[in-house]
């Protein structure tokens, strides 16, 4: 029945993922892509996973992070620790990185997340620069020159599959009682706990889960460049991925994807004008913004803004993963 | 040993003030003297943050928007009021007025343009609009005006005073001077006059202000207005005092700014005074007494705690929901 | 019989204004209660006090043999207690039907990782939930509404899905603020039978605040009456409507 | 010649057509009262009226001017004032400022002082809680209030959005009572109840809106007595 | 790598560096230094019978990024790289350098590790640099203090969020503590900062014989001058970020007196080399050059040497013609690249008379 549904959808999607990436995989082995292009999708992929668990706290928990920066470069810098100094494996690095993220996350929101807002906002702002300050005055991992020579076994194949996982993890959350907890967190919070919903715990959970995706992603980042360095996680980063889940649509997933491509890929294509490009990039974003101030998805996923488009009523088929 | 000297060009006066010294000679040492100095380091350091806070919060007030913009109205600020001085060859007030006014322009076209429009979408989108027209302002004026820092001439003298082992400067007093004033006068205006009322309505509930006959657009341009022409002159002061101005000047003291603002209670005109001098004085005692390599990660710690004891800043009202 | 929920000498003040004071109440077990005053009398702040979201200044509240005082808001709802807002409070820009599943929370048991891979309970739960949820909905004639948003339907209805989600809880007690307010008497009948229909089907105790005196005195089995925070009366419809007090402080004259 | 002339009135909230050509008219010197069920489009007349939302065609004349497309500001200073639904109080200001507020427009201040007086007498609560922050207020107080506030622009014609929502029954009874009052003062009101049998009861003429239409008019009493107006709203 | 097959009427030069960003200043006096050096080689023929293109890419003073505009660079197909000025920038390029088999001349990265590999302490191939290292210039520092101040004691004040700045503490703090020197304050800020009072008021407590602050001169010109307003008159000095016009404009003429600096030429040379150099600038963009502006200008007349030793652009023959370059007269000196790809020169200790640089001493290698 419904959970057959379900998994079906399920499928499709990793299906889906998997041509994308045979795709993608195609143009790249084959050299079709050029290396300036195959590095911009490598970052595409990065910043998919850093929007989409940005948009789990931004989002759907409706509360307001200026900090991812901050827990990727947790991420970045434990795991480029890891396989350095403890020479671990891979991905055991990676995970090491995530976890560590998850960890900090967590020790961070459960204080922090009592504040509303902007309060928060600055809050969380002011721990990812606490963590980049705190990184620039460690000469043991590099200080201010950063970490260079970090294997760089972060290959395409990593990122794309990191990055469908974080999919589908983020997706499955949202549609469940968890993620349903999230969003009435965003819609009400008196209400929600009206309704017997721990808004701390779900607040938390929000920030820890994408604290680990964020510091995946910073694992994932320091071994695809081979450095980690501190002026990669300047609060400006924050605003980026930020300003992506934003564009996307605040809430949608899909959307999120969206923000990360369009914005990666407007950066790249205007690096052949180094002069005008922040300039170009900024009215881009104005224009964006002003056109569609809800973001390009609004809070829907993209999936359901088609579907409802071709068989009017189509959304009422009861699915869970369908309405949000 | 007493009397007017010139060391590296700076004129020194010195003046005696008995207090401040003998309570110097009584603790016996330094350290004392360096407490007062770093205290008198912070307050002129932060009464810049609260000169710049001032503005921001005022536009935060009116609007619930954090001007992510409005550091780089400081930077363009800092600019008018340099080329008035230099190409112009305009003294002091009429340079800072012409920045004021300037600035004042361009934060109500920048109202009008980039924010007014998403007036009725969520606050985000309005926040990553100000994100753009930051990075606009910032890189527009970095192709034209290059990226090399300029050099503000001296509107204001460079006297130097020295109170028994104290240093302190015209310019730094001057700005104090200024942000106290501009503190008082901004309060009296958002709590006395009809303009200050109408702002405070917006504010609130701007559907409910127009049916008291506000006319809401007016009152936000007249806000943006004001905060951005307050921004205009931290931004000449600023380059007088540090004299040197360059295009992405605006973004630090931007922030610490909006830290400073927080700090006291987003949205409250004598918080963002007291939010900027406790920021500027804990940075001083910081960077003075434990360590300068952590001064900006215990600024922001400092914040954080504040906020967990205080979660509305320290003079913001804690405003539970009426259920 | 021991009553469901009892508080003695319940107070609570703001600064100055003791907005309630010894305010003393008993329910029993499927009784429906009333509880009417002059506006300010200290009505929602009763409410806000049994379901946590103020602190007592002083006084106990027990319910169901456990004490209730200092508990958190999803705590008391977790033993028993839901209710709706005075000002309406839904998820806005969520569907009607996710707001009465989000109020299911507690009673879905699968756990994360189940809801990450959707393996073992989740697909079972979720059925259920969603079947009951409906079911909930078509008992408030909300069935064809399931897919709007809960800030698109009128009023009315909003209020009607109000309670639908409280019910969602499953609470032995509910707790009505002003639930007739903005309908006009038509749909303030329809509201009544509703209410007296919920109660026998969920076997509920129901206690609820509300200035329309038809919906009060028509269903309520008592009546508490509270002025500027303290008890004024207390007692059946009828001796209420009699009251000379009630009647100079909050009824007016005739009725 | 009418007071207040709304003629082929449709306002759009994005695709929804919440007014649909609605015409009608309030003479000097009565009690009008708009009555409907729940999301016919009350409140968005008066919205309308008052300038916050524009209708797409049609005109609305006041005194013989026209307040189509003129700003809130201007219409509250032809002398109409907009009691709004959900009381929309200045939460963040005390009572007193919120009187004061509501006299935005007027420019001498003795006369403002004399309205305020005469609002207090109205109001003695809010006297009592003059330096109370009015977000703390309880319902009740809360509306009388926002009644206060439309009141201290002394109006030539009110607009009433609900006034009697969530109060009590005494106060309701003070509440039209206080309608009354301004009404033999010389206001003239346009009145949107949900208590229909109490609206009626005190209107010269009223209005019954269904689904963005007019669906009825007439005189208050004529009204009352049909039986469609009864089973739909005043509760059999 | 291989330039078989292109057809190549023009030598494409590929440039990555700080356009925008907090370095963005650094970036736009490289950017004139490469282009005034190119429209010189194109006014004189060109290179190899060539005319000379550059393509500016831009990292925005982040190394990731400028990962980024190196590819970007690669897929323009570029015949060599110049820059990034950042250290940083530097190091997230200089792998992908020797992958790509492409010659890299960063002007302005001084880290040690940019040329040789700290994990193996293998010379990277392609890896070349026109700036002094760290460990030169620090050591240069601390000879001259201890031996010409005469300092025992000495304040550190460095720049946190530079590691160039940091790499000449370090090597300076080890050379002055090994010739028996104590450093008795520390302390750091970071770029952009205006305000240095706190931190001085440290250091003027400690009472130094002399005060190393290792960093830009935008900063620096704020920090003497603040130190002067202080009243503190101990002598000042640095490295070769100092160099601009611009210092003495920020600091102040006056305050100027009693610092010095290490660099790579002094503007008052006569050399006419310097001369021109300085004279065209100021033609060109109508300010006065600085260090950055100089070394790109440099590189791009090293690379170009390369190119005609080589008499070819094949990336192999410019490489190995690269590391044979031997007392090769530059602006900023005379060049001989040693066995680790840096440059070899002597370095100049200026002071100041008047705001105007003057001529200290020179300290060989
Ligand atoms: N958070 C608060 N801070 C200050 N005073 C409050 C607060 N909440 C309630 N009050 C005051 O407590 C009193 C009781 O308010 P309450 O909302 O409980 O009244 P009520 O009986 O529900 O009235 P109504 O029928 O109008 O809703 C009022 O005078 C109100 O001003
Ligand atoms: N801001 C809005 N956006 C979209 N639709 C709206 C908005 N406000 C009202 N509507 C719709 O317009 C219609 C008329 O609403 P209105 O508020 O005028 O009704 P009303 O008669 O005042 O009802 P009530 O008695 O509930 O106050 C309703 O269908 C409502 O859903
Ligand atoms: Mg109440
Ligand atoms: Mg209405």
């Amino acid at each position: 029945m419904m959970i057959k549904r379900l998994r079906k959808q399920d499928a499709i999607f990793l299906l889906i993922s998997f041509v994308v990436f045979a795709v993608f995989q195609f143009l790249i082995s084959e050299r079709i892509l050029s290396s300036f292009w195959r590095l911009n999708i490598a970052v595409i992929c990065l910043n998919i996973i850093l929007a989409s668990s940005l948009n789990l706290i931004n989002g759907i928990t409706g509360q307001f992070s200026l900090g991812h920066a901050g827990f990727m470069a947790v991420g970045a810098y434990v795991s480029a620790v890891c396989t350095m100094f403890f020479h671990l494996p891979f991905i055991c690095s990676i995970l090491a990185g995530a976890a560590a993220a998850g960890v900090l996350g967590f020790c961070i929101g459960v204080p922090t997340l009592h504040l509303q807002g902007d309060y928060l906002a600055i809050a969380t702002l002011g721990m990812g620069e606490i963590i980049r300050i705190t990184i620039l005055n460690i000469p043991q991992i590099g200080g201010a020159s950063g970490m260079s020579g970090i294997p760089t076994e972060t290959t395409f194949t990593w990122l794309f599959f990191c990055m469908i996982v974080t999919l589908f993890v983020l997706k499955n959350i949202i549609n469940s009682n968890q993620g349903r907890a999230c969003l009435s967190v965003r819609e009400n919070d008196i209400a929600a706990s009206a309704m017997g919903i721990n808004t701390t715990e779900f607040k938390v959970f929000a920030f820890t889960v994408a604290s680990i995706f964020a510091g995946l992603a910073g694992g994932l980042f320091s071994h695809y460049f081979g450095i980690a360095h501190p002026s990669s996680f300047t609060f400006m980063r924050s605003f980026d991925i930020m300003t992506m889940v934003v564009l996307g649509g605040l809430g949608s997933l899909s959307g999120s994807i969206i923000g990360a491509v369009i914005l990666t890929f407007i950066a790249a294509v205007m690096q052949s004008y180094p002069e005008y490009r922040m300039i170009v990039y900024a009215l881009l974003l104005i224009i964006l913004m002003l056109y569609r101030p809800n973001g390009i998805c609004g809070d829907k996923e993209l999936v359901n803004v088609i579907l409802g488009r071709f068989k009017k009523g189509g959304k009422n088929d009861g699915t869970v993963a369908e309405n949000k | 040993m007493y009397g007017r000297s010139i060391r590296y060009g700076v004129l020194h006066i010195p003046i005696e003030i008995e207090g401040i010294r003998r309570g110097a000679i009584m603790l016996g040492d330094t350290l004392f003297l360096q407490f007062i100095q770093q205290l008198i380091n912070g307050i002129s350091l932060g009464s810049i943050y609260a000169l710049i806070a001032l503005g921001y919060t005022m536009v935060y007030g009116i609007m619930k928007l954090i001007n992510f913009a409005h550091g780089d109205v400081y930077m363009v600020g800092a600019y008018v009021g340099f080329f008035a001085a230099t190409a112009v060859r305009l003294p002091f007030f009429p340079s800072i007025l012409l920045a004021m006014v300037v600035t004042g322009v361009l934060g109500m076209a920048v109202e009008r343009l980039a924010y007014k429009p998403l007036r009725h979408s969520p606050k985000i989108a309005i926040l990553t609009t100000a994100i753009g027209v930051s990075l606009f302002l910032e890189y527009t004026t970095m192709l034209v005006l290059t990226p090399q820092p300029r050099t503000f001439p001296p509107l204001l003298p460079e006297t130097i005073y020295t109170v028994g082992g104290l240093i302190v400067s015209f310019q730094q007093l001057v700005i104090l001077v200024v942000s106290i004033i501009l503190m008082i006068l901004l309060t009296y205006v958002v709590n006395h006059t009809k303009m200050g009322k109408a702002m405070r309505a917006v504010s609130y509930d701007p559907d409910a202000a127009q049916l008291m006959g506000i006319n809401v657009d007016k009152t936000i341009s007249f806000t943006f207005f004001v905060g951005s022409s307050l921004a205009g002159a931290a931004g000449v002061l600023v380059g007088i005092y540090y004299n040197s101005i360059e295009p992405l000047m605006g973004i630090m003291p931007g922030m610490k700014a909006f830290i400073a603002a927080v700090l006291g209670g987003i949205g409250i005109i004598p918080g963002a005074m007291a939010g900027g001098l406790i920021l500027g004085i804990v940075e001083a005692l910081i960077s003075g007494f434990i360590s300068s390599t952590f001064r900006d990660a215990a600024a922001f710690a400092i914040l954080i705690i504040i906020l967990l004891i205080k979660p509305t800043g320290l003079l913001g009202k804690n405003e539970h929901e009426k259920v | 019989m021991e009553p469901l929920l009892k508080t003695s000498n319940l107070s609570k003040s703001f600064g100055g204004i003791k907005a309630v004071q010894d305010f003393n109440i008993y329910l029993h077990s499927g009784e429906l209660v009333g509880l009417i005053g002059p506006n300010g009398a200290g009505k929602t702040t009763a409410f806000n006090l049994l379901t946590g979201v103020y602190t007592p200044t002083t006084g106990t509240i027990e319910f169901d043999g456990k004490s209730l005082v200092g508990l958190k808001p999803y705590k008391i709802t977790k033993l028993g207690i839901a209710r709706t807002f005075q000002n309406i409070r839904l998820f806005d820009k969520l569907t009607v039907l996710d707001n009465v599943k989000i109020a299911y929370h507690y009673h879905i048991k699968y756990t994360l990782p189940e809801a990450i891979l959707r393996i073992g309970r989740y697909g079972s739960e979720e059925e259920l939930v969603e079947k009951k949820a409906i079911e909930l909905l078509s008992i408030f004639n909300l069935t064809d509404k399931k897919e709007e948003l809960a800030s698109n339907l009128p009023y009315g209805q909003q209020r009607r899905l109000e309670i639908a989600r409280a019910l969602a809880v499953q609470p032995k007690l509910l707790l009505l603020d002003e639930p007739a307010a903005g309908m006009n008497p038509q749909e303030t009948k329809e509201l009544m039978d509703m209410i007296s229909w919920i109660r026998k089907t969920f076997d509920l105790t129901i206690l609820l605040i509300e200035h329309d005196m038809s919906l009060v005195m028509g269903i309520c089995e008592r009546i508490y009456v509270l002025e500027f925070g303290k008890m004024l009366a207390h007692g059946t419809p009828d001796e209420i409507k009699s009251n000379t007090e009630v009647i100079k402080a909050y009824l007016g004259e005739e009725v | 010649m009418p007071m207040l002339q709304l003629e082929d009135i449709n306002v759009y909230y994005g695709a929804i057509h919440a007014l649909k050509g609605i015409t009608l008219s309030v003479e000097e010197g009565q009690i009008v009262s708009l009555i409907g069920a729940n999301g016919a489009g009350k409140t968005t007349t008066l919205r309308t009226i008052s300038g916050l939302l524009r209708s797409k065609t049609g005109g609305i004349t006041f005194f013989d001017k026209p307040l189509q497309k003129k700003s809130a500001e201007y219409i509250v200073c032809s002398g109409i004032s907009h009691c709004p639904e959900g009381r929309r109080i200045f939460a963040n200001m005390t009572v007193s400022e919120n009187l004061e507020m509501g006299a935005f427009t007027r420019k001498d201040k003795k006369e403002v002082a004399a309205t305020l007086k005469t609002v207090y007498e109205h109001f003695p609560r809010l006297k009592e809680r003059m330096f109370q922050m009015a977000g703390t207020l309880s319902g009740g107080e809360q509306q009388m209030l926002a009644m206060g506030r439309a009141l201290m622009s002394k109006p030539k014609l009110l607009l009433l959005d609900e006034p009697s929502m969530g109060l009590a029954p005494l106060l309701v009874k003070e509440i039209f009572t206080i309608i009354k009052e301004i009404h033999e003062i010389g206001t003239t009101v346009l009145l949107v109840e949900q208590n229909a049998r109490m609206a009626l009861s005190i209107s010269d003429y009223a209005y019954v809106l269904e689904t963005g239409k007019i669906s009825l008019q007439g005189e208050a009493r004529a009204l009352s007595e049909s039986e469609d107006v009864k089973k739909a709203y005043l509760g059999g | 790598g291989g330039s078989e097959g292109k057809k190549a009427d023009t030598i494409k030069l590929g440039a990555n560096l700080e356009l925008t960003g907090n370095s963005a200043s650094y970036g736009a006096s490289a950017k004139n230094g490469i282009e005034m050096a190119v429209k010189e080689i194109n006014d004189n023929g060109g290179l190899l019978g060539k005319k000379v293109e550059v393509d500016f890419a831009d990292n925005r003073s982040e190394a990731t990024e400028a990962a980024n505009a190196m590819q970007k660079l690669l897929d323009d197909k570029v015949d060599l790289i110049i820059g990034p000025d950042t250290s940083s920038g530097v190091l997230a390029c200089v792998s992908t350098a020797d992958k790509e088999k492409i010659p890299l001349l960063t002007p302005f990265g001084t880290n040690p590790d940019i040329t040789v590999d700290p994990a193996t302490k293998q010379v990277r191939p392609y890896v070349f640099r026109a700036a002094f290292i760290d460990t030169f210039q620090g050591k240069v520092m601390a000879t001259f203090v201890t031996n010409q101040l005469h300092a025992k004691t000495a304040a550190v004040y460095v720049d946190n969020s530079s590691d160039y700045s940091k790499g000449l503490q370090k090597f300076f703090v080890e050379e002055f503590q090994k010739s028996g020197g104590n450093v008795v304050a520390s302390e750091a800020y970071l770029q952009k900062d205006t305000d240095f009072k706190a931190a001085l008021t440290k250091i003027k407590a400690s009472n130094p014989d002399v005060i190393f602050v290792p960093g830009y001169y935008q900063e620096v010109g704020m920090i003497i001058k603040q130190a002067r307003e202080m009243g503190i008159t101990q002598p000042i000095v640095g490295g070769d970020g100092w160099d601009s016009s611009k210092l003495a404009e920020i600091a102040g003429a006056a305050n100027l007196e009693n610092c010095y600096f290490a660099n790579h030429y002094s503007a008052d040379d006569t050399s006419e080399k310097v001369k021109t150099f300085v004279a065209n600038y100021q033609k060109a963009y109508n300010q006065k050059a600085d260090a950055p502006a100089a070394l790109a200008y440099d590189s791009v007349m090293i690379v170009a040497k390369a190119i005609k030793d080589a008499n070819s652009i094949d990336k192999d023959k410019v490489r190995e013609a690269l590391g044979k370059i031997k007392d090769f007269d530059v602006v900023s000196g005379k060049i001989t690249f040693n066995e680790f790809h840096d440059p070899v020169k002597s370095a100049v200790i200026l002071t100041f008379k008047g705001g105007q640089q003057a001529f200290v001493t020179k300290i060989a290698p």
